[in-house]
């Protein structure tokens, strides 16, 4: 179990001549799960689209499952089952929930498991069943956030990325997600999840990452260390919380 | 209104729409899925109707016009991607993408357009009917066997590719390429393929229209300038990105062309269409039977 | 000092969502007020409904110097003394540092008295945009640059309010330092300021007074030292309604 | 020397050249490729000033050429009019025009302004289709009167009149764009265009932004209309043309849009090229075919345009310096 799903050495990204990601550096062992987390606008999302083949690197290295992903397509890098569920994806708004799922299955290695995974996605998503056949812009914030999980899994990941999957929800849908992202991650799929709520990502993964300006700032082991909530709050505020209090 | 003029001009207006719907539902295909308005897609209606010809002088007259139109498809799709290739694709993530390939697709009629009169010569040229003969209905009604065919296929084409778009995962991977590119490609889907796959899908129906033409009129390198301008109306009331819109704009327009016409004359009518385009353009911008429009770039 | 700045129950819906939910503030004149919250708790589009850009309030009223602004067009409310900046896309690319601020300059309530340089090249000093950059085209600025030049063409209007939204997002911390004291040194001019952001730690250098929303509500107001104890801010920022 | 100061000097001396080459080159044909030089240019780089500056799609800028070149006509030939007088109305009626088109595009963006745009030019050619009493129909308006000056026609002295008078309206437009885009209000243009949110932002009025710029990229188009009008002495429905329009709009993008100078330099360079492929007969079906591959190829290679591959060019040479 201690086989490396996935390693990304000196990740360098930006768009144009502005630089968003300044060497970024992690790995993730194969059923493992980690959190990313961090302010706004220190390049997560740059981070998760460079790593799913939508923004070109400029320098550094990815690997996935011993495959050296770092020029791949996108579409190539959803064949091997790395599947990247963007932020507040608004998804396709004219085409309905089942058209989506079916689309979730695109990939070749997917298609034949259409049907079985469609059961699974109902299953672990109930709320779906009854608006299969409505159009996503008529759908409400949760309900896409559901769509956009369930049409990951459609792909038959083995590495899923959800980048705020919580993002704009209510506490109560917070915790109605709780429970079918933890489904996923039993299902024996790895996770890279992104939150602001560190909380919930202290639920569902074992290792966490502090992104700041482009860098990882800090490592966190749920096992080894206990997670202090000062500690944090000062990485996330800055040094002028214990300054001024 | 005698009833005989009025069946004429029913009959006249069902050919037209016929074929502005086969030539609008490439148009809007290739604006809703790469977010470009293909100006030289009229001429591949002209480019359309010369292969068919040159195919039937090359296999011999005495086969049926049906097998060299197939070939023609054949044909008209591998263009389509050579177009994209040539004229769109060297312009992705250009910040004026529109503006460029308004000229690329300009310079692209230009070049088909010259092209044809290089290649076939100035000479008119006609192909022959899909079937021959008349056909009359009651004696209300006296219509070529030719018109006949173009009314009753055309329509046909048109279900299919509605099946094709909504019903298969490959016309679903064009629709959902058009309505979000990023994360049609998290998904997995080769998004420059299903742009090569669109363009040839686009030139194979603009091409049949050219083929059914071919058989009404004498054909010439121009003869798709006038339906592209047609063509374009359609889209704006069906609303550009909507397919279903855009075919039952078609046959809205072509009747609504063809009592012009028989009302107001010959003169008023393309004034009059126009105007009507730029009031759906300013008061519903989403065309007539649209709910949301693209937002455009 | 009198009210400048009056936010009256603002709501703004997008469909079914919430973005703002009865949301009521007041600045004050020359005063600067944080505004705080995690992300989709609604601060860009509070932002979005004062300066008119790109929507108006849903139901609510909004008044500035005493008078009512919520509908009117967002360049008329520019004329008036209220300028905002923004998060990205901080400049006009394909104009120069100078003409960045000429045409903050030219289509203010102002006009009439641009009738030298000096007010262009004393906001660039105040901002403190070198010499050297000002003849340069924006777009081949840094990003802290950039954001200075954007400051500028708004203090060249002579706003009485200047609303900065996120100003500190993808800057260093020395530059982040910078900005502190560049927000002090306009609002000793007599500006008034209302900042949001997303990282508390600016809004306490530079805030006397915080006011923290979440989910569209209003969460928390006082002042800095009372802000970071509160139990529904760590809890809105960290999470915890998973856990007790 | 800093770029602006070497701008200055290559108009200077592109103008003064061309002040005297009229004395020098006594074959009007030659005469006549510079002045269908001039005029297309005027259009052109007008159009830049909507297309280039403003960012406005707009594809109907033809039409107010169009318009320029019908005012003058139906005014000289049907109603009387002194030339003199007939060539500024044009201009007048094509400002006027652009109010109209103005309307829709204040509401719409993206394609839908070409497409509205656009629709108004094929609106223009309808009417003047429809409208034949007036406007002589398919046919067009022929025997125009030409400019004359007391007993002087210009008509027949080997073109060399007409050649100044479109080189001074070609000058005077470059001259008074150039201009009108370095005001602040122009600075104010371009700053829409950029960032359309920043733009409000700080106090600029998009629909009064957008009626001036089209107003004002109307006037020198409508005048080159109308003295396309007067020198041909003929109003014809192909003016209204995807043709013209295709022609008008490869000189932008060819020269580069948003320099003003590029659209000039290209419009040259395109009239002449053609004018050049006619000495080969052969070649006649291909002419077209050269013409269209090679806008493509340029905007393929310098998608910035010839203006931009100067730019980079002389960049070049001041860094090897």
């Amino acid at each position: 179990m201690t086989e490396e799903l996935l390693r990304v050495e000196g990740l360098e990204a930006g768009y144009g001549a502005y630089k968003v990601l300044h060497g970024v550096s992690f790995d993730l062992s194969n059923g493992q799960n980690i959190g990313f987390f961090g302010p706004n606008g220190h390049g997560k999302t740059t981070l998760f689209e460079t790593i799913s083949g939508l923004i070109r690197q400029t320098a550094g290295k990815i690997i996935f499952d011993g495959t050296d992903i770092t020029n791949a397509s996108s579409d190539a890098i959803v064949e091997m089952g790395l599947v990247h569920v963007a932020q507040g994806n608004t998804l396709f708004p004219d085409m309905t929930v089942m058209e989506v799922l079916q689309l979730g299955a695109f990939p070749k290695r997917s298609r034949q498991k259409l049907r079985s995974n469609l059961d699974r996605a109902f299953s672990i998503f109930p709320r779906l069943t009854a608006r299969r056949s409505s159009k996503c812009k008529t759908l409400s914030g949760g309900e896409r956030q559901m769509l956009n999980l369930a049409t990951g899994l459609m792909a038959c990941p083995r590495l899923l990325i959800l980048d705020e999957p919580t993002l704009g929800l209510s506490p109560r849908l917070k915790e109605e997600l709780v429970r079918p992202i933890s489904d996923i991650e039993n299902s024996g799929v790895s996770l890279i999840l992104v939150e602001q709520d560190l909380e919930f990502l202290l639920l569902l993964v074992q290792r966490l990452l502090l992104l700041n300006h482009g860098r990882i700032t800090k490592r966190i082991d749920r096992q080894s260390e206990q997670v202090s909530h000062q500690e944090i709050m000062e990485e996330y505020f800055g040094v002028a919380v214990t300054h001024e209090s | 209104m005698s009833l005989d003029a009025f069946t004429s001009v029913l009959l006249s207006g069902l050919v037209l729409s016929s074929l502005y719907a086969l030539l609008a539902s490439g148009l809007s295909l290739v604006w809703t899925t790469l977010g470009i308005f293909n100006f030289a897609h009229g001429v591949l209606m002209a480019v359309g109707a010369y292969v068919t010809w040159q195919i039937s002088q090359s296999i011999g007259e005495t086969y049926w016009i049906g097998y060299s139109i197939a070939l023609m498809i054949v044909v008209m799709v591998m263009l389509g991607a050579v177009l994209e290739y040539v004229l769109i694709r060297p312009f992705y993530g250009n910040k004026n993408i529109v503006l460029v390939t308004v000229m690329t697709t300009l310079a692209g009629l230009t070049f088909l357009e010259n092209g044809i009169q290089a290649v076939w010569g100035p000479r008119l040229k006609q192909l022959p009917p899909l079937i021959d003969g008349n056909i009359s209905i009651h004696g209300l009604l006296t219509l070529s066997a030719h018109e006949a065919v173009i009314i009753v296929v055309s329509p046909l084409i048109l279900i299919g590719l509605y099946y094709f778009l909504n019903y298969s995962i490959i016309g679903k991977s064009i629709r959902a390429v058009g309505q979000n590119q990023k994360a049609a490609k998290l998904m997995g889907i080769n998004v420059s393929r299903s742009f090569i796959l669109t363009f040839g899908l686009a030139a194979a129906l603009t091409g049949i229209a050219g083929a059914f033409y071919g058989g009404l009129r004498l054909m010439n390198p121009t003869m798709g300038s006038e339906p592209l301008v047609k063509a374009l109306i359609v889209v704006i009331f069906g609303g550009l990105g909507n397919i279903s819109g855009t075919i039952a704009a078609a046959y809205l327009i072509g009747f609504l062309e063809a009592f012009l016409i028989y009302f107001i004359g010959l003169y008023w009518t393309p004034s009059l269409l126009f105007l009507f385009m730029i009031f759906v353009l300013i008061f519903r911008h989403e065309g007539l039977f649209g709910e949301s429009a693209r937002t455009t770039t | 000092m009198s009210i400048l700045l009056e936010v009256k129950d603002v709501t703004r819906t997008f469909g079914a969502l919430k973005a703002l939910d009865g949301v009521s503030l007041s600045l004050r004149k020359g005063e600067i007020l944080g505004i705080a919250g995690p992300n989709g708790s609604g601060k860009s589009t509070l932002f979005n409904v004062i300066s008119g850009i790109p929507f108006h309030a849903t139901t609510g009223l909004i008044s500035y110097d005493d008078q009512e602004i919520t509908r009117v067009r967002p360049h008329e409310i520019y004329r008036a003394g209220l300028a905002r900046t923004f998060q990205k896309d901080c400049e006009f690319s394909s104009l120069s540092v100078r003409d960045n601020v000429l045409v903050g300059a030219h289509f203010s309530s102002l006009r009439e008295e641009m009738h030298d340089d000096t007010a262009i090249e004393y906001a660039l000093d105040l901002v403190g945009v070198e010499e050297s950059k000002r003849s340069q085209k924006a777009e081949n600025l840094s990003v802290f640059d950039k954001k200075r030049v954007m400051i500028a063409s708004s203090v060249v209007s002579k706003p009485k309010l200047l609303m900065l939204d996120e100003p500190a997002s993808g800057l260093t911390k020395p530059e982040v330092n910078q900005l502190c004291e560049l927000i002090l040194a306009i609002n000793r001019t007599g500006v008034a300021i209302l900042v949001i952001e997303h990282i508390i730690a600016l809004l306490l250098k530079v805030a006397p007074r915080l006011l923290i929303l979440n989910e569209g509500k209003l969460l928390a107001e006082g002042t800095a030292s009372e802000i970071i104890v509160n139990k529904d801010v760590i809890e809105a920022y960290l999470g915890g309604s998973t856990h007790p | 020397m800093s770029r602006i100061k070497t701008q200055a000097t290559v108009a200077t001396i592109c103008f003064a050249l061309l002040c005297f080459l009229p004395l020098f080159v006594t074959d009007s044909y030659i005469r006549h490729l510079m002045i269908l030089a001039f005029i297309f240019a005027v259009v052109a780089c007008s159009w830049d000033i909507s297309l280039g500056y403003a960012g406005l799609f707009n594809f109907g800028h033809v039409a107010f050429f169009g318009i320029g070149v019908y005012t003058t006509g139906v005014l000289a030939r049907n109603y009387g009019f002194d030339p003199w007088l007939a060539l500024p109305a044009a201009g007048v009626m094509a400002g006027i025009s652009a109010i109209p088109i103005a309307i829709p595009v204040l509401r719409l963006k993206g394609i839908y302004v070409v497409l509205v745009t656009f629709a108004f030019s094929q609106l223009c050619l309808q009417l003047v289709l429809s409208q034949s009493w007036l406007t002589g129909g398919s046919g067009g308006l022929v025997r125009i009167p030409p400019l004359t000056l007391f007993d002087y026609n210009f008509a027949r002295d080997g073109k060399f009149a007409y050649y100044y008078v479109a080189l001074v309206l070609l000058v005077f437009t470059v001259i008074a764009l150039t201009r009108f885009v370095k005001t602040p209000f122009g600075r104010g243009i371009l700053a829409l265009r950029d960032n359309p949110d920043y733009a409000a932002a700080r106090g600029i009025n998009q629909a009064a932004i957008r009626v001036t710029v089209l107003v004002v990229s109307a006037i020198p188009a409508g005048l080159a209309g109308g003295l396309y009008c007067l020198y041909f002495r003929i109003s014809a429905p192909e003016v209204f043309s995807f043709g013209t329009a295709t022609l008008v709009l490869s000189m932008l993008l060819v020269g580069g849009t948003s320099t003003i100078y590029g659209p000039v330099a290209a419009a040259f360079c395109i009239v002449l090229f053609s004018e050049y492929l006619e000495n080969f007969p052969d070649l006649n079906v291909y002419k077209h075919l050269v013409i269209a591959a090679v806008i493509i190829a340029i905007l393929r290679l310098a998608p910035d345009g010839l203006a931009g591959l100067a730019k980079r060019l002389t960049m070049r040479l001041i860094k090897d310096n």
